[in-house]
């Protein structure tokens, strides 16, 4: 059986009844769980728990500056379930944009979200070892945002 | 019983103890390169270059540099730009060949040394004159017709500007159609002397867009 | 009486010869024990997702190159695989299967180097190495031929492969199996069951497998923990729906695992080279695409593929514009040692070495 | 000013001494002729353990080259045998760095202490008939002695340079000298209680039969400790290339590098000759009044070859295993060895004391199955660690079931 994409429609019923006011609504239908940024640790605690799901491994977390916001998607992938799905969330401006982290549920979020720290400046509320990995303690700026040439 | 396996190992030495080494001595051997190995040595036919810097839009890496002026005959000749300057800066090099994968006239080929090492990385930039001057054996790399020619660029004789390009078959039906099918070597390639082709002019021109914006290869046409 | 001690922090690395590149590790050692790992990156980082936001979708491929730089040819396809995702292309079906062939042929030659690099760890004086290499040299004898360059490829492109191979290539291929057999088992004869090699690293380094899945673990490192997740078996792409092939799985999970798990791979990535040759078939090898490419604005694709050292994900968004507005690279180098500290702390210097060597990472792509 | 050696003299057996002694005691008054031969005995020993080292080090690299399947050096000289000299002359022309926290003293004095013990040992070795420079009453024991200081000259190298890789290749050699030091020894006592004296003349001469065949286990037990104590593969952790880059001599450049390289290639050289004195019958063969030297030699490059296979072939111990394999394995293997020896030594020699070589070819018999049984013994009681791999079972390799 080959590994599927959750259906959008259909997570966002399940983690919708389970933790109500997490989803954001008005977000475009990209096939994504758009996610409230401060819920963002609670919806993948239950992605992550949720014997129906058991989104066990997180495969990615990228960020993508849009200059007005930022976007932080999360690829998830259940070994068990054999089944993948991608979350996301937005964060509103371009200064002191801080998330909760996921590195409590996912130890491998650990260097994905150091790096978004250190290249596009996105802080993780939580993290316990939050400094930069690419680049120098130091450095000024955080290079992979579209501003920084 | 413990030591088997490393008695094994020891047999296993030993035998290649009486093999002939598979490293070759390189500066008096060389392994066989075969006829599309990207190497340094860009070889470029001005004739057939129209300044249309392709390959310097095309270079990942900005890299070649090309000033062209419009040539006080080309109104009547056609919309050829007189070369000025044609830098290739190799010492950034990485050789994709993108540059002559961008290339719609087959102007600029790869080479096929590796041996350009220099002491300053002045010497590393492949000027115009030294472009011209060049030993004009080009690499198959992305030039189907020269691969098809059987053309190699260690043993071959250096190709006239009329010899390399693919205006005299349609390479690019082939390409589409896959490999299998049997098509004529085209003879011309293998002519002695030189052979003006004169369908050259009206085969290859294309629209004048191609001078403006990254042109697309052949193979979009 | 009591022996006073003290820990003593010492670098590994960034210039060590066995950190496979420049990673660096900051170690505190009692004695010879580690209690301390501190992982430092970046010393070789180039901001290949920052440059691929100024390429073109063709140009990037040549980025791509420089990821894990012992096996481009998985890179090049898993970043092709991605735009094509973005673009919605069809991929003709000669290209498919060239892809797989060369793919997994670059596997082998990865593998390769790792099980030498790795048996070199051990201390080994460069002997499997040298066997490791010389059929490595070969596959990458039949990448010039394929394409004009051994290491820094750029075969696969955008809408297929950039050419068919060679008349030649395919005879060459043959020949280059037949050798390889026997070669390959000369090298597992001299390590596979050696005595030395089983106390070196049979229990050492353990990664149970929840500590694997929750370090993003992927790759030969995750199978060697006992859970078989192949994104080849997982998820096919190009002709891996058409190859049949087993997934090595291990359920030690320690080094010998590890190493075990590359050397059956081989083995596997052999029998797919030889179902490719059989059924690949005549037919164009690009799709009609134009050098420039120009996807719709805002879609957005993540391409995966199972690389040699696990999975190696491009994540790109299109503004619509003639090259990504992001480019995120999963890399698997980078996702596998999240779990580094887990399996050095308690264990000796000597065997940090043989564990890092056993993780197989790239540094090109730990720091991108 | 006639010179003449007296015979209770120590060097009196020593034919070269003698001989220039004698002839330059024709001009030089005889103290002054005693040093005279003594230094130039000297220079021809340190000379020629330098010149062994060097041509050694291209022998081992050739060697290596084709075990690994390629040519090795080939550039300088016919078949590359001048590579030494160029290593040599591109290291005197390297900078001479000492390590700004580096004991100066210290530093520099290792070198030359890491040399001394190699030459030193050259002292006692008879090359062939008559050819030792001191024939020693207690020639064993000098060696055992003298090999020792390299475990100083190791961990001065690695205290004085002030790195902690030298450090740690420091505090590794000293832990596998002195864990090694002990089964060595016991070893060499059965050769002593075979061959009635430990003069290693006298051994060479009692080796009607070589004891290579008298003493299996003995020999293997040397070996391994030499390996060992040579800081070669698999036991070449002082130095771990991989690990610990080059152990104590890390922060050695130049000259320095030069004289450690030189020592540790000389040492497999000398090691080499005690082995082959010991266990190999030295310098006898057929007409070796003759040809003593050439049977030497020959012995010396046989045991030499299979110092290069086995650092070609294997993998490195960890140093807990390294040190488990000297107290847990060779111990008790030379232990069983000499008691093994001494009951067959009691039980077989004559009313002279002395042993027939007919009693040898039966102490050989016995002594093989002795260290047959051994190996089978201690081959299942470690079976568990080095259990074969798994085989390929289809469980291992079917379609996987995720769970």
């Amino acid at each position: 059986m080959a590994v599927q994409q959750l259906g959008v429609v259909e997570l966002a019923e399940k983690v919708g009844g389970a933790l109500p006011e997490s989803l954001a609504p008005d977000r475009p239908d990209d096939g994504a769980l758009w996610v409230n940024a401060p819920k963002i640790a609670d919806v993948a605690a239950f992605l992550r728990s949720d014997a129906g799901l058991d989104f066990n491994f997180l495969s990615s977390i990228s960020a993508v500056d849009y200059i007005s916001h930022f976007d932080v998607v999360y690829h998830l992938t259940s070994f068990s379930k054999r089944h993948t799905a991608l979350m996301k969330t937005r964060l509103d401006g371009r200064y002191e944009l801080a998330l909760p982290t996921v590195y409590h549920l996912w130890r491998g979020a650990d260097f994905q979200e150091r790096e978004i720290w250190d290249l596009m400046g996105i802080r993780f509320e939580g993290h316990p070892n939050l400094k930069r990995i690419m680049l120098w303690e130091g450095f000024d700026g955080h290079p992979l945002r579209k501003d920084y040439l | 019983m413990y030591g088997i396996a490393m008695a094994k190992g020891l047999l296993v030495t030993l035998k290649n103890l009486t093999k002939k080494p598979f490293t070759v001595q390189y500066p008096e051997e060389r392994l066989k390169q075969h006829p599309r190995f990207r190497g340094e040595e860009f070889v470029w036919y001005e004739e057939r270059c129209t300044g249309c810097a392709s390959c310097a839009k095309y270079c990942p890496l900005g890299i070649i540099k090309i000033v062209t002026t419009p040539s006080e005959t080309a109104p009547a000749q056609g919309d050829k730009y007189k070369l000025e300057l044609f830098d290739i800066s190799i010492e950034r090099c990485m050789f994709c060949g993108l540059c002559v994968e961008a290339c719609p006239y087959d102007a600029l080929f790869m080479g096929s040394g590796f041996e350009q090492g220099q002491y300053s990385r002045k010497g590393m930039v492949i000027d115009i004159d030294q472009l011209r001057n060049a030993d004009k054996r080009p690499s198959a790399f992305f030039r189907p017709q020269l691969e098809d020619a059987g053309y190699d660029p260690q043993g071959g004789r250096p190709l006239d500007w009329q010899e390399v390009g693919r205006e005299s078959w349609q390479w690019h039906e082939r390409e589409k159609a896959g490999m299998k099918i049997a098509r004529p070597v085209p003879s011309d390639l293998l002519a002695d002397g030189p052979r003006v082709d004169s369908s050259f002019v009206e085969d290859s021109v294309p629209e004048p867009k191609a001078t403006d914006g990254p042109a697309p290869a052949g193979d979009a046409e | 009486m009591s022996i006073r001690t003290e820990p003593m922090t010492v670098n590994i690395g960034p210039q060590h010869p066995s950190t496979h590149g420049v990673f660096r590790l900051r170690v505190t050692f009692d004695g010879e024990e580690i209690i301390e790992v501190e992982p430092i990156f970046g010393y070789l980082h180039r901001g290949t997702e920052k440059l691929a936001e100024e390429r073109n979708y063709t140009q990037i491929v040549t980025l791509t190159d420089r990821l894990d730089y012992v096996s481009s040819m998985i890179n090049n396809q898993a970043y092709c695989l991605a735009v094509e995702q973005l673009m919605g292309l069809e991929v003709p079906q000669r290209a498919k299967y060239l892809r797989t062939l060369t793919a997994e042929l670059q596997r082998v030659a990865s593998h390769l180097m790792g099980i030498g690099f790795f048996l070199q760890d051990l201390g080994t004086l460069g002997t499997p190495l040298m066997y490791a290499f010389r059929s490595r040299e070969k596959i990458l004898d039949l990448f010039e031929m394929l394409c004009g360059a051994r290491i820094t490829l750029s075969y696969s492109r955008p809408g297929g492969v950039f050419f068919d191979a060679p008349e030649d290539f395919w005879p060459a291929l043959d020949q280059f199996l037949a050798d390889f057999h026997s070669e390959f088992q000369e090298l597992e004869q001299l390590v596979l069951e050696n005595e030395i090699v089983m106390v070196r690293t049979r229990g050492v380094s353990l990664l149970p497998l929840d500590v694997a899945i929750n370090g993003s673990v992927s790759g030969p490192t995750l199978r060697a923990s006992g859970l078989g997740w192949d994104w080849r078996k997982m998820a096919p792409y190009d002709a891996y729906d058409r190859m049949e092939f087993d997934v090595p799985v291990a359920t030690g999970g320690d080094n010998y695992d590890r190493f075990w798990v590359r050397i059956q791979e081989i083995h596997q990535s052999i029998r797919i080279v030889r179902q490719c040759i059989q059924q690949i078939e005549p037919g164009p090898t690009r799709a009609d695409v134009p050098l420039v490419l120009r996807p719709e604005p805002g879609a957005e694709a993540y391409g995966r593929v199972e690389a040699s050292k696990g999975e190696l994900g491009f994540y790109l968004v299109s503004d619509g514009g003639i090259s990504p507005y992001r480019c995120k690279i999963r890399s698997p180098s980078l996702m596998n040692l999240t779990v580094i500290e887990h399996l050095l702390v308690g264990w000796r210097l000597a065997d940090m070495i043989v564990t890092l060597g056993s993780l197989d990472i790239n540094l090109g792509e730990v720091d991108r | 000013m006639d010179c003449v050696l007296a015979p209770d003299n120590i060097l009196h057996d020593t034919l070269l001494f003698r001989v220039i002694y004698e002839w330059v005691g024709q001009l030089l008054p005889c103290g002054l002729s005693y040093a005279v031969a003594g230094i130039a005995i000297m220079l021809l020993l340190v000379n020629g353990v330098l010149l062994g080292a060097g041509g050694f080090s291209w022998l081992e690299r050739r060697l290596i080259g084709r075990f690994q399947n390629r040519v090795g050096p080939n550039r300088w000289g016919p078949f590359g045998a001048l590579q030494p000299m160029a290593d040599l002359f591109k290291l005197l022309f390297k900078e001479d760095l000492v390590p700004r926290g580096a004991d100066r003293i210290v530093f520099t004095i290792v070198p030359v202490a890491m040399m001394a013990p190699v030459v030193l040992m050259m002292a006692v070795v008879p090359f062939a008939k008559d050819t030792a420079l001191a024939n020693l009453n207690v020639g064993v024991l000098y060696v055992l002695a003298v090999t020792s200081i390299t475990s100083i000259a190791i961990f001065m190298a690695g205290w004085a340079s002030d790195n902690r890789y030298a450090l740690f290749g420091a505090s590794r050699g000293v832990a596998v000298l002195i864990s090694y030091e002990v089964p060595v020894v016991m070893s060499l006592l059965g050769v002593v209680l075979v061959a009635g004296s430990m003069a290693l003349d006298d051994i060479v001469s009692a080796q009607t039969v070589p004891f290579l065949l008298v003493q299996p286990m003995a020999f293997f037990v040397f070996l391994a400790g030499t390996s060992a104590e040579l800081n070669r593969t698999p036991f070449d952790l002082a130095e771990a290339e991989s690990e610990i880059i080059a152990g104590y001599h890390i922060e050695y450049s130049g000259v320095k590098f030069a004289l450690i390289q030189a020592t540790e290639f000389g040492a497999v050289l000398t090691s080499s000759a005690v082995m082959v004195t010991l266990f190999l019958s030295g310098w006898s063969g057929p007409f070796s009044d003759y040809l003593g030297w050439a049977w030497f030699l020959l012995k010396i490059g046989v045991l030499a070859f299979i110092f290069s296979w086995v650092r070609a072939t294997f993998p490195r111990l960890r140093i807990d295993q390294l040190l488990a394999f000297a107290w847990k394995f060779l111990l008790p293997l030379s232990i069983i060895n000499l008691f093994a020896t001494a009951l067959e030594v009691y039980f077989l020699r004559n009313d002279a004391g002395m042993l027939t070589t007919n009693d040898l070819w039966l102490m050989a018999g016995i002594n093989f199955g002795v260290a047959f049984a051994c190996l089978l013994t201690f081959g299942t009681l470690i079976q568990d660690k080095v259990r074969p791999a798994k085989s390929l079972t289809a469980a291992s390799l079917s379609s996987p079931e995720v769970g």
